[in-house]
């Protein structure tokens, strides 16, 4: 098909799938879903950011996901109480990847769950005087904690507690920052809204607040990597091997000392801009700290942010920058020649969150592979602006699509490979479709980097080359 | 805060720091509990053609969803309301009837399933009144069978959740009981079971005894359901025909206590006769679920299920001593560790901690008295509504040979470097275990299976060249 | 041998000791190999009423025995005539008359299954002529039926005495095949198969096929029998009404194609129609067998069994990522190779080293080509003739992430630090293996339960806090 | 019943169980089965160490059994060469638990079969050139091993294969001990000529023919513990602490040197009299070397037998020995409390080989159990006079007793135990009946001395008082 022939079609199955919405959905939907075509304005064409239609199946978390989840749960040096009943805690328990060093209860507070559990009494008479206990409860027993955080849930905002004035008392009283986050699932339409409250937190609370530190010449900052399944580190390892000193990773093996500390850095890089791209302009207003954002996935985005990067500093940094690249692109080279061939040509369609709809495209073609749907489950406009010099002409780009959509446009696009989350795989795995997760890597990783680009090539090709999508069909099936 | 210095694993494994732990009163680490309406899913789920959707913010339905794909490796539909602060303060009429309307044009439903979250809970939703005007205004047809349970997270557990959940779906779709309708049917409740292989096992064996049976709810063929290469949202689930009879049932049995105890108050208020066993775990279990079984259908027990028990019986004389006076900590909900301690007394096992964070007091009542039956468990503490951070303590202080629980478990477990079992959910970290039985004769050989061979595998591990020996 | 100082584990594990190793010519150190008699014994306890009978010395009879109870953990009958050296000089003819009458007064047997162990071999005892005259004694009845197999123990292998004994029971008990006697049955010969739930699963999927068959030998019922309180000598086993019509068969199916052989060729030579596929390991080795019923059947394969394979699948799919390029040493009997080796390469698994003690020609050809079929074998080498010394040097040398064999494994696979995937006999030091099917779609799912647990235990063990995770 | 009922009542079932037998098989088996009665002469009632009864099932092995499997096999620098067919070497493979100290491959060959794997074209040929370079091929892989054994399988000694001359030929060039073992299986009619031919093999090649060494004044050998999950290791313990210094052990974690120097002690003490007696017997007529015949099972033997032992030394040991019997009777006396009311009046019926048909008795005395039943399977007729003082008045005596009858005796005389091999364990298992292996003790152990006791006693409690025999009968069965 030519690339006309190929937008028209696609055009059509948008329509078609449209079709199964009544009318109010069908026009709300409409508006998310476009064909790159000749370049165009994409945050016009894509609606986004917006909220999710009731009742048609959405991926979307909510701000508590987003606040807990995403940005506060990998500071390992902090007790973060979920606050309201079990089971947002539960089910945001130890199961995002971002890893981290330090002894678990000693000094690494990441796979742990602190719950306020509430029961209908509190609901009746309120949570406070039970926060103050709990914080008091859970110095008692991590006396190493560094700070407490108090992420709220529904009930929470909707029974009027005030779990700031609780947090301000305590945090006096125990001599540690108490930082209430209010990231109650209703508010916003997405987790989004939950990065920034907690981002604001952060602002709020932790930055600038802390024992300071003496700025060094090549001291930066990585902001937005969760250190999913050690993505932090691999890219660290490039930093650091370019000469640059890695001093604050927001937040993946995180400490509230990075958190205090963000702005002390000479750069900050920045790469999901979208959960954190709040606090990276924050702390270039407030305090003139600069920021790049850049993207460490494949071999060819991992030798323009190095380049970019390096050309922030002095000609030391370029030179080592250049010797790095060297010395990686020839392994890399050969990971391509194995895994190239396996590869070539095959098409993607992802829907993940964050950064990964435009920042792994790359990588995909670093191992001629072809991505032509992506789309964000929390994007705003820029997200999708951002995107587009990435994708090719033809590329169907969806915003929060709902599952409905997603499974018709594999249906009907055919990849050779699905990127998306848990909800979404063994969906595509019934339909005999090779799937990878892309938000927690399928627990392999890291992806980040050029230790993570040899893993990503392996694990793409495991998943579009396993034998097992051969033994779908039964020999006798008609 | 002078205790800074002092912390290290050492005094977190100390007896002062468990006297710390346990004094704690409102703080909680680590429940072995989630919330309602995850049970209301794993319910709704089992209903032919039913379609969960959840009357709250989106970000639950994601949180459940999750949670279940990840343990069972499966699609898991459900749609929600996506409730935002607007619904906070105006209510949630807007989003139910335009979910509704959306869910339906779109999935097609033979039955909608809703139950609540939070938000509605906490700001009072008249969900019953919602669903009237619903119909009124042709969001959805006026016959479309809406279930409606209030399954608030901030009272009971899962197993809550997916008793009022059971109790709703019935009452939408059962037609009322009547003197000459009465069916010939045994509908078997399960409870809430996270082995869509239990669930088969319990119907191979109604099978084969012969008994006209109904299992309601039954997530099998949707929580392991076949790969044929294309997707099926509604691949399985008690048929809804069979739903429409179920207050006409000729009686039920209920195989969990403490998950089922709604339903069965509400039925038994409609005149059905109901029956309660414990969770068919171990040999006597499964020998009073076998019995119930008999006793309905007023029939002997045929030969093959007597070989088949016979079968479990040699696996148990066989490795009775591979179990035998070793110690056990356990964790889980209340009916799965009324079957695990029942299980392991059989054996000779010694459960010594036992931890149910969503104890109730029949349960500790009927937990004791299992206790107190049986020499191998008089050793046993229960600890209810204690959590994993308790267990921790208590594993790390007195120490056991091996844990039984969830995959939560593995922290506690690997801190006083003994072996886990996984039984329950969620598990995320080891396949196929929801493919094996539990309950059952079957279930029998492969806890059997599980423990000593771990156990076994734990010594050759331990062993010098000396002690590594061909035999065990 | 002035290398005395040099012996070290680390000498042991070099390439220069594997060479060494490698280089040897007559010696043979931990063969993966039992002799012939042990493949007889395991094949009569396959009849109904049929008592084994060694003819040759009482310490082969024990030993066979021991063995095959360790493995089973249950009783194994077995008579012996207790050659001794008056046998020696005079040959076996008294002692064999005599324990024929002996264990016919005592145990009844419906048929006696005789085979020989090496002294009556080297000695040249003619059994036939024995027999003649022991009836003629009157030491048993005339009319009762009395198998002879030779199976010396220089000679082949436990496969090779198993398949003279299929032989030598259908030539014992078979009346001859004529046109019009001819029966509707597939008969099916499972092989040198130690998995009584193998044999349970093939009955299982023929009855789901409505094919008329019957299993020759069976000892799922004797190997895997119920503890009901009694002890019985006889509890199972192929029909002998349907040993009388084995040769009247409509066709017989082969499930192992190198412990069949002789077996198959006698058939042949009857006229019976012969089908040999390969041992149905995994998920295409299935998909043979169950076309091969069909086409016996002429009918479509059932849906349930379309949907049961599609439940393999998924397990295949969800945990492909597990095996997918893992590197594996095998070793076993040719036909368990074959279909282990064909169910890694689908699961994008790839052997690397795989030990065959009694390996064959075609065997050797026949594996090749299996390897040579997919991307995944091809790092693979074959080491026909070789025992697990070598193996050892192997895996040292070249490291692989796994080892799957029997229990006899278990020293190579400690020295090489990777863990023993028990599959084959003996297995001592584990219990219940023998009960979980490894043919068929269960085999697919226990298979990769197995295998990927085995792995996620592994990176668990491994992993610091870091690195110790809750999703794997 | 009255012993005197009792004992008709046995003598009856004794009676019908030999009516399922031919005349002369009859005949033959009545002669091998007694009833004790007033202390009569016990090698008179019960006929022992003849032939069995062709086509009866009889639990006995072969001289191969008792040769390799039994004496050779643990004696852990030597690489035991099973010569002939590969099925011997295999079934006696690494299952006996004869536990050894040494790294396995090293200076442990134990677990090992070392196999000549005759094919037919041995048979026809010979084995002598292949077992030559069989010996080469050893020595080379393992240069270690401080001596060769031959040991033959049936095939060998019937087509006439000359082993000693090879034996003798690879002994001067290889410059170690090659030791032909003419244990082929259809020689005598138990393992017990087995272990006779071993016990020869030992004393023309080895013993004596060591490196020597002085024999301190404290010095003993144990002779006939085989180290069964190390039971030789739990009576070396009670020896050494009573002050004696046991350097040899014959056959349990033995090397080579330990056999040459076997008479170079002050005292030999036997525990398997049946295996080894010919050895200790020898060392006393060559060397002058006495020996001691004790018994390690339960306290009551134990400090018999540390008394009578210490009796030998000077007083120190006696001190010595009583302060050690003190410490430990305290400890068996908390075994004893916890296990006895569990087991008080148990009955125990017994069928092994060796020494433990007698040697067991007080044990389970110690717990309160009756052994109701004993036999050997290989036993000449000083066992059986050995053991009738350990019995009571109506205990039942089988030798070599056949599957059928002791189904029966046990079917009639219930006792609440039975403990015997690997191939009864399941058909009594099948019979709802509590059953402990004691050739290897279920694979638990050690049982001997001080060390086993607790766990012996433990053992017996599970097997008898585990609550699965009582799940055996399903409720609805009639």
């Amino acid at each position: 098909m030519s690339i006309k022939e190929t937008i028209d079609f696609r055009k059509q199955v948008v329509e078609e799938v449209l079709e199964l919405y009544p009318e109010k959905a069908k026009k709300n939907r409409r508006q998310h879903i476009t064909i790159k075509e000749n370049n165009e304005c994409a945050s016009c064409a894509v609606k986004s950011n917006s909220k999710t239609v009731p009742g048609l199946m959405t991926a979307r978390g909510c701000a508590y996901a987003g606040a807990k989840g995403v940005v506060w749960g990998p500071v390992k040096d902090c007790t973060h109480i979920s606050h309201g009943p079990v089971g947002c805690g539960y089910y945001s328990w130890a199961n995002r990847r971002n890893l981290a060093d330090g002894e678990i209860g000693v000094d690494n507070f990441v796979p742990f769950l602190f719950t306020s559990d509430f029961q209908e009494s509190d609901i009746i008479y309120g949570g406070d005087k039970k926060l103050e206990k709990i914080i008091e409860e859970v110095v008692g027993l991590f006396p190493n904690t560094k700070g407490v955080s108090v992420l709220s849930e529904c009930p929470v905002g909707l029974i009027g507690d005030d779990i700031e004035s609780v947090s301000r008392r305590m945090s006096e009283k125990i001599k540690l920052p108490v930082i209430p986050v209010r990231c109650e699932g209703f508010r916003g339409i997405s987790q989004s809204l939950g990065h920034h409250i907690a981002n604001d937190a952060i602002r709020d609370h932790l930055i600038g607040k802390g024992p300071g530190r003496e700025v060094g010449p090549y001291d930066v900052g990585i902001i937005g990597d969760y250190n999913i399944g050690g993505d932090a580190w691999a890219s660290k390892k490039i930093l650091e091997e370019i000469g640059l000193n890695v001093v604050n990773i927001w937040t993946g093996d995180s400490t509230i000392e990075m958190l205090q500390n963000g702005h002390l850095v000479k750069l900050n890089l920045i790469h999901c801009y979208r959960s954190m791209n709040y606090m990276a302009r924050h702390m270039e207003e407030t305090y003139g700290t600069p920021w790049l954002e850049f993207n460490f996935f494949g071999p060819t985005k991992v030798r323009e942010s190095i380049l970019k990067i390096a050309a922030m500093f002095d000609d030391s940094i370029m030179e080592k920058a250049k010797a790095v690249i060297e010395k990686y692109e020839a392994e890399m080279q050969k990971v391509i020649d194995i895994y190239r061939p396996r590869l070539e040509g095959k098409k993607v369609m992802l829907y993940v969150g964050g950064l990964r709809p435009r920042h792994v495209v790359g990588a995909y073609e670093d191992l001629g592979m072809e991505v032509i749907g992506t789309g964000y489950e929390f994007a705003h406009g820029e997200d999708y602006d951002k995107s587009m010099a990435n994708l090719k002409d033809g590329t169907l780009i969806y915003d929060d699509v709902t599952a409905i959509e997603i499974e018709e446009f594999v249906s009907k696009l055919k990849p050779d490979l699905v990127g998306s989350g848990i909800k979404e795989k063994y969906v595509f795995e019934k339909m005999g479709l090779p799937f990878r997760q892309m938000h927690s890597w399928d627990y392999s990783g890291p992806y980040h980097g050029y230790q993570g680009f040899p893993i990503f090539a392996r694990d793409m090709d495991m998943a579009v080359n396993s034998p097992t999508w051969k033994a779908v069909k039964a020999p006798w099936a008609k | 805060m002078e205790a800074c210095t002092k912390v290290t694993k050492e005094w977190l494994n100390s007896m002062e720091y468990r006297e710390l732990n346990f004094a704690r009163e409102k703080l909680v680490i680590n429940p072995a509990k989630a919330c309602q309406p995850l049970g209301a899913l794993l319910c709704s789920l089992g209903i032919e053609g039913c379609l969960p959707f959840v009357h709250g913010s989106q970000g639950c339905a994601a949180y459940f969803r999750s949670t279940l794909s990840r343990h069972f490796r499966e699609p898991v539909a459900a749609v929600s309301d996506s409730m935002t602060e607007d619904s906070a303060v105006f209510g949630g009429q807007s989003n139910f009837i335009e979910g509704l309307r959306n869910a339906y044009a779109v999935y097609k439903p033979k039955v909608i399933s809703v139950f609540t979250s939070c938000m509605a809970e906490v700001i009072g939703d008249d969900i019953k009144s919602y669903l009237g005007n619903a119909k009124e205004q042709d969001a959805i047809p006026r016959d479309l069978a809406v279930a409606l349970a209030n399954t608030p997270s901030f009272k009971g557990s899962h197993i809550t959740g997916y008793d009022s959940t059971v109790k709703s779906l019935i009452e939408c779709l059962a037609k009322p009981r009547q003197e000459d309708t009465i069916n010939d049917r045994l509908y078997v409740v399960p409870g809430f079971d996270t082995y869509p292989a239990n669930l088969r096992e319990y119907k191979r064996l109604l099978k084969e005894m012969n008994a006209p049976f109904t299992l309601l709810p039954d997530h099998s063929d949707v929580l392991d359901a076949p790969n044929l290469g294309t997707y099926e949202l509604y691949p399985g689930g008690t048929p809804i025909s069979e739903m429409n009879e179920a207050l006409n049932a000729k009686s039920y049995l209920m195989l969990q206590a403490y998950s089922t105890s709604t339903t069965s108050k509400y039925l038994k208020g409609k005149g059905v006769p109901v029956e309660t066993i414990p969770m068919p775990i171990g040999l006597s279990g499964t020998d009073n679920f076998i019995q119930a079984i008999a006793k309905f259908t007023g029939k002997e027990v045929p030969e093959e299920i007597t070989i088949e028990r016979g079968r479990a019986v040699d696996a148990m004389t066989d490795c009775h001593q591979y179990i035998h006076g070793k110690k056990f900590a356990l964790f889980g909900d209340p009916d799965i560790l009324i079957g695990l301690v029942s299980f392991l007394l059989e054996m000779g096992g010694e459960p010594v901690h036992i931890v149910c964070t969503n104890s109730t007091v029949p349960f500790k009542k009927a937990m004791e008295k299992l206790l107190s039956s049986s020499p191998y468990g008089q050793g046993a503490t229960l600890y209810p509504g204690k959590d994993l951070w308790h267990l921790r303590s208590l594993l790390v202080t007195e120490p056991v040979d091996m844990l039984i629980g969830d995959g939560h478990g593995k922290y506690a477990a690997r801190d006083a470097n003994i072996p886990l079992i996984r039984v329950g959910i969620p598990i995320y970290d080891r396949v196929n275990l929801h493919r094996y039985p539990i309950v059952g004769y079957s279930g029998v050989i492969n806890l059997i299976t599980m423990i000593v061979n771990t156990f076994l595998d734990e010594i050759d591990r331990a062993s010098t060249d000396t002690y590594f020996e061909l035999m065990r």
